[in-house]
């Protein structure tokens, strides 16, 4: 019963010049979304620190999406080939230590492409949905809150 | 008091009611290494020649976090919401003197200006089964600190092995007399106390005289000595958290998320660098070697001179883990020979 | 902290998925919140009056403003906010627009996830904290790099404007293309003719420093104070002294030695020379590569002959440096070669059309040196191969434009019109001549621009065939052009003595390694990026670098002109004010914690992170950290991210602000 | 070396040659073709015009085989083959419809992961300096003209072999067996292909250009790697010169027969006898070290 | 050992260095970390099996020499963390002496002797068994047998694990961690002035040994580790609560060796695995 009432949590960084703005013009388009994501607006993708992930993860996310300029349309020039590289690792660590990486999505999305951007966001969603709420941490979390009486 | 006979079969007939009737029963883990909370009588270790875990069973009284109260805000108002209290009974088993003797000693400063409910509590909910050891390395040194393998200090039963499979069990406490009443089908058989035979139990050799020791911290606070131990330490805190003894803490105020959160108890060392750093960014323990002789001068002097106890079983823990072998035993002699040093000098 | 929330309903638009009342009333119910309010538009003036008033009434200290996109009204808010006594970094903005009502339909969800997002900024804007814009000074002097007709251009307005201008241009002469071109479209008036006397113009400007021959090497700095370095490439000659008298030129026996770029390796040059007559500066240069003396040490006839003893065999490049305050990018383009393959694809350009392997086939460029007066025939319309005059030519356009599988997907814009130029120039010669042009479309916007072409077919009979050309392969002496005319649904073969290619327009070979150089960023096909496609055309994502003619994207004579005066403006406008205000959002070191291990300075890509010495009292180096100068930073916050401790935080985005919106993402309760 | 190999239709029927031809240079170049167990038609010409489905399903169940029976790599050595086998491929990549369909018809599932060679591509596979090292005979005076027809390189985006409009990669092999590429027009021309059958006179036309353009370019012999390519540039080439008179005659041979004939094979063995134009005197030039025209 | 001795006192004798960093040997023949500031200190060096130590961490924790360089005795994969030092700015290369000492294993348990069974498991793979760089190089190469990796085939284990029992598993790890933080302490490229544990504004990583603190600081040290751990391993050596820390960095050595092909730590003039990037880094997992 419970999961068939589910609705996943997603918390999407984004980059500021890039996916941001492409989300803006998925929204000029009147392209409709699913209602699950909460969008962080940073810089550039250089800016999303791993802890970032962790954090939102243990706030509760179901989910993660990460998404900023395509190679080589940084407008910090690198800053995406940095993250980049940051992510080869920081995925595999997560996946090492249980953290599904069907939790944990990363896109490249311009401000030209508020389809895609749609398509991703609908696509995270649903498979996250699929997947059901992230126990994992829930579990954790309950030695941290306040008890139900 | 009595003193009874218990067979192996009985402890586990124990451990095994115990855990039925909502104990949490702690023993030593397979190998030894920790105490953990056991599910099955099987898993029930005793073992006399067990070295010590490598962490102290400290965290049953003392855990290494603990929620004091939560706390849920309400636009600008805070609403404050008491932690669940834990009643549950827990038994101890297999924890050697150095263990045990630490509870005691702990308590005087949990029960000293402001008395610790938590820690309290857990005590009185608490019945430790003391087990004479058996075990003792160049690590070891409770006999220099007042203590012995077959200390009962701490303990509410303590048991000596008699034979293989047969323990003599020794009631200590009051607390320890009504829990044998209240199992009184597995405390049948009786034996006179004084009718034990403890000789093949190797009382380690005495390595320091802790006076001494006291009497040379008293004057030594500047000494080349702590230079030189300051040097080798990295200043990790596995000693503190490994010691029985050490009981520093650290109140932290922990998000759950934007709306509430709790205030939890966690472990801290003297050993850390920001332990004593203050906001202004000034630093009175700036280095390694003032941290260690804190941690030498509270256990063997401070505590001393305010609870006339000595903050340290012998048990040998922080030797065996230091990542660079500082020897707090070696330490402890070299003082000692300072120490005599000194006298004769003067 | 005193927060005060402003929920848009922009209309309809907003309110009508969101519901915007009991979004702010649930808004005054968040722990620092003393004022929400909903307003049907918040942008208006007197839904900025009503912040205002509610900033001044309520003493609020923070404001969210729950709108439309931060890209949209950012600015309005904050200059309101600022207006009213708050500093505008202590406004945030939640996206209730474009990120939720225009693309949600449910009421109640899309509602609570607009509470969501205002909660998200209302706990961030607890963490910020007010910045105060980077003031710095400004270098009045630009840096022009190409001097084609662009760079020429700039440099000319920004001259006669009053400040000093460094042009620096890679080959012996400034002119660029149009100096090779004959004549021009749509008025045929001659290139030469209208393009020297702005070369001389260039060259006698007191106020403009030529540096030909020369290339920019490293840029350091930011805007209004950036620092050019320039390799002056080694002459052998003496620039300072040569009068430009030829006898060097004339004497060298190396003759034919080399084929002339100039004149698209339809004639040859000496190993001493300048590529055309009126080069401006018309200093001769001697290519080491083919030079006797340099290749065997004998020889020197031409510093025999130099009777001011200009020539200096020992030359070596010389690194010099310039202080400037903008630079204007204005390197133009060259032609697709289609003999050669692009690196990415197995496919060798056009191969079916011969080029390279039948001299006929010639490309655009070098059908204006051959129909150019000072050209290789003198303008006489000669086919390279034989020499004779070609009587029937075939043009063909969109060669590797428009063509995603064998070259680019953009349109060089340009080819349309020379290519009826050509054509018409081809008739105006040889009268008796057939001319065909195939073509995909007509694109002749511009002004005079359709008529132009329509002259070429209705008075100069010059037949178009709009079909795409399939082979070309030689038979008895002919060019044998197989293709289709697609209007009238027939296979076309032409035997052709001569086919002109309309080859593309493309980046310069070396635009990425100068685009990272300058830190502008470049699309796939290696032109430099300008800011915004619309509304900033000559800027790039670099403050103060701008960019002119084709080397942003294909452009033709007039359009590159209006663009290099456009860059010039952008420039001159800098040079108005002695200082610069910038957005303060840039990374901030903590030099107590940072150890000094300078990932960060590893990942900036704008140089902007320095090593600085802390030291005691006594003078003792205790540890070197890092510093930015935030002059250079532009506030991506890689440093950030990279930095272990987190000793180095971007202004505006530091890590607790971020925190704060992770923590209250999600709705409790 | 070991490879799959998928011989097809033709191969066992009207270009016999290019099958013996193929193997006696394999077996002397020490590599070993393991045929795939019950293939099956690759759905060229008639299932490609009749049934899209059928067009994929087909090869797709030679594939499906190949990767059964262990194989890694097939050399696919008829064009047509060649080209249905990476067409299918393609589609079953990209469109999950006709993937599903397939999967349906067959019973079975499909995966990638088959690498599928041409004639050419297996060449370079083994390695050119192999065939030079190995070439016997002095073909220093032998001018080829490589023609590679449509299916070998076309569409490129699937097939992703050489240069749809000018490839080179035949003359690199030709080049390793000694002889001389001449630089022609015509060697992605249409031969008319399938017309062969019903109007013979398209072929004729087509083939005729590319016969004499070879001639012109001064080429002794057409080396071609098509089934198809062969028999309008062979079988036709009677009647051509029949229709057209006065005209020469020039041989057409397989790359793999040239190879042969370079390596010094047994001309029976490689099926030289089998063509409709005579190679007789070609072969017989070659012999005395020079070369007829 | 004599060799070492020698060096070491000319080091001191010539003024070389002002202090040399070694090991000595206590009163139980025990081996441990030994500052020598003087000739006469030297004599008691000692390089045997049991010198596991990583001596590079005192590189940055000890202050600088007063006088002279600062001398090191390190094995082969030590001097991996001394080049990583130099290569992130931490020291400089003319400020050290490295005496290479050609090693024979070490032990991994220190409490017991040094056997074949009883040797760290980093020793299987070792390729610097003779140091790859160095100033002066001590000691004699023999024969040794290496020991099961027992480590290898948890991570196998791992690896073919679901994502739901991976979790558990370190669930049940990290459950243990008492937050001593002696795996950053005896680190040497754990040099950070304030690591980010201890910052609280924010706190990024609860400083509670809750499991849900020690997952984040676990994966966070990882993940700093990440493309510069040299695995010496001294971390699961130090942890008091024994969790196989060694699995974590060597999961993402692992992914630097196969992703990028690098190793921290072998070269000076290597530029950093992190800090940089190609255009052509694998991007697969990126819609």
């Amino acid at each position: 019963m419970e999961n068939e009432k589910f609705e996943p949590k997603i918390v999407a960084f984004v980059c500021n010049w890039c996916t941001y703005t492409g989300a803006d013009l998925a929204g000029t388009s009147r392209l409709k979304q699913q209602t699950n994501a909460r969008l962080i607006r940073v810089p550039c993708t250089g800016r999303i620190d791993p802890v970032f992930i962790i954090k939102a993860f243990e706030k509760g996310a179901d989910g993660v999406l990460v998404s900023g300029c395509h190679p080589n349309d940084c407008h910090y020039n690198t800053g995406n080939f940095h993250a980049r590289r940051r992510w080869i690792f920081f995925r595999q660590l997560l996946d090492f230590v249980g953290i599904d990486s069907s939790r944990l999505y990363f896109s490249w999305v311009s401000a030209s492409e508020g389809k895609k951007w749609v398509d991703v966001v609908d696509g995270v969603i649903n498979s996250v949905r699929e997947k059901g709420p992230f126990n994992g941490y829930k579990k954790l979390n309950k030695e941290i809150e306040i008890p139900v009486k | 008091m009595n003193t009874y006979v218990l067979s192996k079969d009985h402890l586990k007939n124990l451990a095994l009611e115990l855990i039925n009737t909502g104990y949490k029963v702690i023993s030593p883990s397979k190998d030894g290494r920790r105490f953990v909370a056991i599910s099955s009588a099987d898993d029930l270790v005793i073992n006399s020649n067990l070295k010590p875990s490598s962490v102290s069973m400290k965290e049953f009284f003392f855990p290494k976090t603990e929620t004091l109260f939560f706390y849920k805000r309400n636009k600008d108002e805070y609403d404050l919401i008491d932690a669940a209290e834990v009643n549950q009974p827990q038994i101890i088993f297999g924890a050697k003197p150095c263990d045990t003797s630490a509870i005691p000693i702990v308590s005087k400063v949990f029960n000293w200006d402001y008395k610790d409910e938590f820690f309290n509590k857990k005590v009185e909910n608490t019945i430790i089964v003391g087990l004479a050891c058996k075990f003792a390395d160049e690590n070891c040194f409770c006999t220099s600190v007042g203590l012995s393998p077959v200390s009962e200090k701490g303990s509410d039963l303590f048991m000596i092995p008699l034979t293989e499979n047969t323990y003599a069990c020794k009631v200590i406490s009051e607390k320890g007399k009504k829990f044998v009443s209240n199992h009184s089908k597995i405390f049948t058989e009786t034996i006179d106390g004084k009718s034990i035979n403890i000789n093949e139990i190797k009382i380690p050799e005495k390595r320091f005289e802790s006076k001494e020791v006291k009497a040379w911290l008293d004057k030594n606070f500047n000494h080349k000595l702590w230079d030189k131990l300051g040097e080798n330490c990295l200043g990790c805190a596995q000693c503190a958290f490994v010691c029985p003894t050490c009981h520093c803490f650290d109140i932290v105020d922990e998000e759950c998320n934007h709306t509430c959160g709790r205030r939890a108890k966690n472990w801290d060392a003297c050993q850390f660098e920001i332990f004593t750093k203050h906001a202004s960014g000034h630093n009175p323990r700036n280095e390694q070697d003032k941290r260690y002789r804190q941690r030498i001068s509270h256990k063997f002097k401070y505590y001393t001179e305010k609870f006339d106890e000595i903050l340290c079983t012998g048990c040998g823990r922080c030797t065996r883990g230091c990542p660079v072998l500082t020897d707090i035993g070696i330490i402890l002699e070299d003082i000692n020979q300072l120490a005599k040093e000194s006298i004769s000098n003067n | 902290m005193r927060i005060g929330v402003f929920i848009c309903h922009c209309g309809e638009n907003i309110g009508r998925t969101v519901d915007c009342p009991s979004v702010a009333s649930a808004c005054a119910n968040f722990s620092g919140v003393v004022h929400a309010e909903d307003y049907k538009y918040m942008c208006s003036d007197p839904g900025q009056n009503l912040i205002k008033q509610a900033i001044k009434e309520k003493n609020l200290d923070a404001v969210v403003v729950g709108s439309c996109s931060p890209h949209m009204h950012e600015k309005t808010f904050r200059k309101a906010c600022s207006d009213a006594g708050i500093n505008p970094f202590l406004v945030e903005m939640a996206n209730l627009r474009e990120h939720c009502s225009w693309i949600h339909d449910d009421v109640p969800s899309a509602t609570r996830k607009a509470i969501d997002l205002v909660r998200m900024l209302v706990e961030k804007v607890k963490f910020n904290e007010p910045l105060i814009p980077i003031r710095v000074p400004v270098t009045k002097r630009a840096l022009v790099i190409g001097g084609g007709i662009s760079g020429i251009q700039a440099s000319l307005d920004i001259a006669n404007a009053g400040y000093e201008v460094v042009l620096v241009e890679k080959e012996p002469s400034i002119g660029g293309h149009m100096s090779q071109l004959s004549e021009t479209f749509p008025t045929l008036d001659c290139s030469q003719c209208i393009l020297t006397p702005r070369m001389v113009e260039v060259y006698q400007h007191p106020r403009i420093k030529l540096v030909s021959y020369s290339e920019v090497e490293n840029v350091e700095g930011f805007i209004g104070n950036f620092s050019v370095t320039i390799r002056k490439k080694a002459r052998s000659v003496k620039d300072e002294l040569c009068t430009g008298c030829g006898l060097c030129v004339q004497k060298c026996p190396i003759k034919k030695v080399a084929l002339s770029d100039f004149d698209e390796g339809l004639a040859t040059r000496p190993a001493m020379y300048v590529p055309f007559p009126q080069a401006v500066p018309n200093i001769p240069v001697i290519d080491r590569s083919v030079c006797t003396y340099f290749k065997t040490g004998k020889c020197q006839l031409c510093k025999k002959v130099c009777g001011r003893e200009a020539i200096d065999f020992e030359q070596q490049d010389q690194l010099i440096k310039e202080d400037v305050g903008a630079i204007i990018v204005a390197t133009g383009y060259k032609l697709y070669t289609i003999d050669k393959k692009p690196d990415e694809s197995m496919i060798k350009g056009y191969g079916e059309y011969g080029y390279g392997k039948f001299k006929d086939v010639v490309d655009g460029l070098q059908f204006e040196r051959i129909a150019s007066a000072s050209g290789p025939t003198s303008g006489e319309m000669l086919r390279p191969s034989d020499k004779t005059t070609p009587k029937k030519i075939v043009f063909i356009q969109c060669v590797g434009s428009r063509d995603e599988s064998k070259g680019f997907s953009y349109c060089s814009k340009i080819c349309c019109m020379y290519t009826a130029k050509h054509a018409m120039l081809y008739k105006h010669k040889v009268h008796d001549g057939e001319a065909y042009v195939f073509y995909m479309d007509i694109r002749a916007g511009g002004k005079n621009y359709d008529e132009f072409v329509r002259r070429a077919i209705e008075e100069d009979g010059v037949k178009y065939i709009r079909g795409r050309v399939s082979k070309i392969y030689e038979e008895n002496g002919k060019l044998i052009v197989k293709g289709e005319d697609t209007l009238a649904g027939v296979r076309v073969e032409i035997d052709a003595d001569m086919v002109v290619l309309a080859t593309a327009m493309i980046a310069q070979n070396d635009s990425v390694k100068l685009a990272q150089t300058l830190s502008v960023s470049y699309d796939k096909y290696g032109f430099f990026n300008e800011s915004h496609p619309k509304l900033k055309p000559v800027e790039t994502s670099t403050g103060g670098i701008f960019l002119a003619g084709a080397c942003n994207a294909p452009r033709d004579i007039p359009d590159s002109v209006s663009m290099a005066s456009a860059a010039a403006a952008k420039a001159l406008v800098l040079f108005g004010s002695d200082v610069l205000e910038r957005e303060p959002v840039v990374a901030k070191v903590n030099e107590a914690t940072c150890a000094g291990c300078f990932y960060c300075q590893k990942v900036c890509a704008y140089n902007a992170i320095e090593q600085k010495e802390i030291k005691d009292r006594q003078g003792n180096v205790i540890k070197v950290v890092a510093y930015v100068n935030s002059g250079l930073c532009q506030g991506c916050g890689t440093c950030n991210a990279t930095c272990p401790s987190k000793s180095v935080e971007l202004l505006g985005f530091k890590d607790d602000q971020i925190y704060a919106q992770i923590n209250s993402f999600a709705e409790v309760f | 070396m070991n490879f799959g190999y998928y011989p097809g239709c033709s191969l066992s029927g009207t270009a016999k040659e290019f099958d013996l031809s193929l193997k006696e240079v394999l077996k002397y170049l020490d590599t070993d073709l393991q045929e795939i167990n019950d293939w099956c038609c690759c759905g060229a010409s008639s299932a490609h015009s009749a049934s899209h489905l059928l067009s994929v399903a087909l090869p797709a169940r030679n594939l499906i085989l190949a990767k059964e029976q262990g194989m890694k790599e097939i050399v696919a050595p008829c064009a047509a083959c060649f080209n249905r086998l990476k067409v299918a491929q393609h589609e079953l990549k990209t469109d999950d419809h006709i993937r599903i369909n397939t999967e349906e018809l067959l019973d079975t599932k499909y995966s990638d992961g088959i690498n599928v060679l041409n004639l050419i591509s297996l060449f370079q596979q083994i390695g050119l300096e192999k065939i030079k090292s190995n070439a016997k005979v002095d073909f220093s005076k032998l001018n080829v003209a490589c023609y590679y027809g449509c299916l070998l390189v076309r569409p490129h985006d699937i097939l992703k072999f050489d240069d749809p409009e000018n490839p080179t990669t035949m003359e690199e092999v030709v080049k390793a067996t000694g002889a001389k590429p001449v630089d022609w027009n015509f060697k992605v021309e249409c031969c008319g292909a399938a017309h062969s059958i019903a109007h013979t006179e398209i072929v004729e036309n087509l083939s005729m250009k590319i016969l004499d353009d070879a001639i012109n370019y001064k080429a002794n012999v057409i080396v071609v790697a098509c089934p198809m390519c062969h028999s309008n540039l062979d079988m036709r080439q009677k009647n051509i010169i029949k229709h057209n008179p006065g005209r020469n005659k020039i041989p057409i041979l397989y790359l793999s027969q040239l190879i042969g004939l370079s390596l010094g094979l047994d001309h029976k063995k490689l099926g030289l006898d089998l063509h409709f134009i005579d190679t007789a005197p070609l072969i017989a030039s070659l012999s005395e070290n020079e070369v007829a025209v | 050992m004599k060799q070492l001795i020698d060096i070491s006192k000319e080091l001191f004798e010539s003024k070389q260095v002002g202090y040399i960093i070694g090991y000595a040997e206590d009163k139980f023949k025990r081996v441990k970390p030994f500052v020598a500031y003087s000739s006469l200190d030297t004599e008691r060096f000692v390089f045997n099996n049991n010198s596991v130590n990583n001596l590079a961490v005192y590189l940055t924790r000890l202050p600088k020499a007063k006088e002279g360089k600062i001398g090191i005795v390190a094995k082969g994969c030590d001097i991996k963390s001394i080049i990583a030092l130099i290569q992130e700015n931490q020291i400089k290369r003319d400020d050290v002496i490295i005496i290479g000492v050609n090693c024979n294993s070490v032990v991994n348990q220190i409490d017991e002797q040094f056997s074949k069974e009883n040797t760290a498991i980093k020793c299987k793979y070792c390729q610097v068994r003779t140091p790859a760089h160095y100033d002066y190089l001590v000691g004699e190469i023999k024969e040794v047998e290496l020991p099961e990796d027992k480590n290898f085939a948890i991570m196998q284990k791992l690896d073919s694990m679901s994502a739901e029992e991976k979790w558990n598993f370190w669930e049940a790890e990290f459950e243990k961690c008492v937050k001593c933080y002696a795996c950053r302490q005896v680190c040497p490229l754990c040099y950070c002035e304030q690591c980010i544990v201890d910052k609280s504004m924010p706190r990024w990583i609860d400083s509670s040994a809750t499991t849900k603190g020690n997952f984040a600081w676990n994966m966070i040290r990882a993940f700093h580790l990440s493309g510069r751990c040299i695995g010496c391993n001294e971390c699961e050596r130090a942890c008091p609560a024994e969790i196989p820390l060694s699995l974590l960095n060597r999961k993402m050595g692992m992914v630097a060796i196969n992703e990028f092909n690098y190793r921290h730590g072998t070269d000076i003039n290597q530029p950093t695995l992190i800090g940089n990037y190609n255009v052509n880094d694998k991007e697969d997992f990126i819609m």
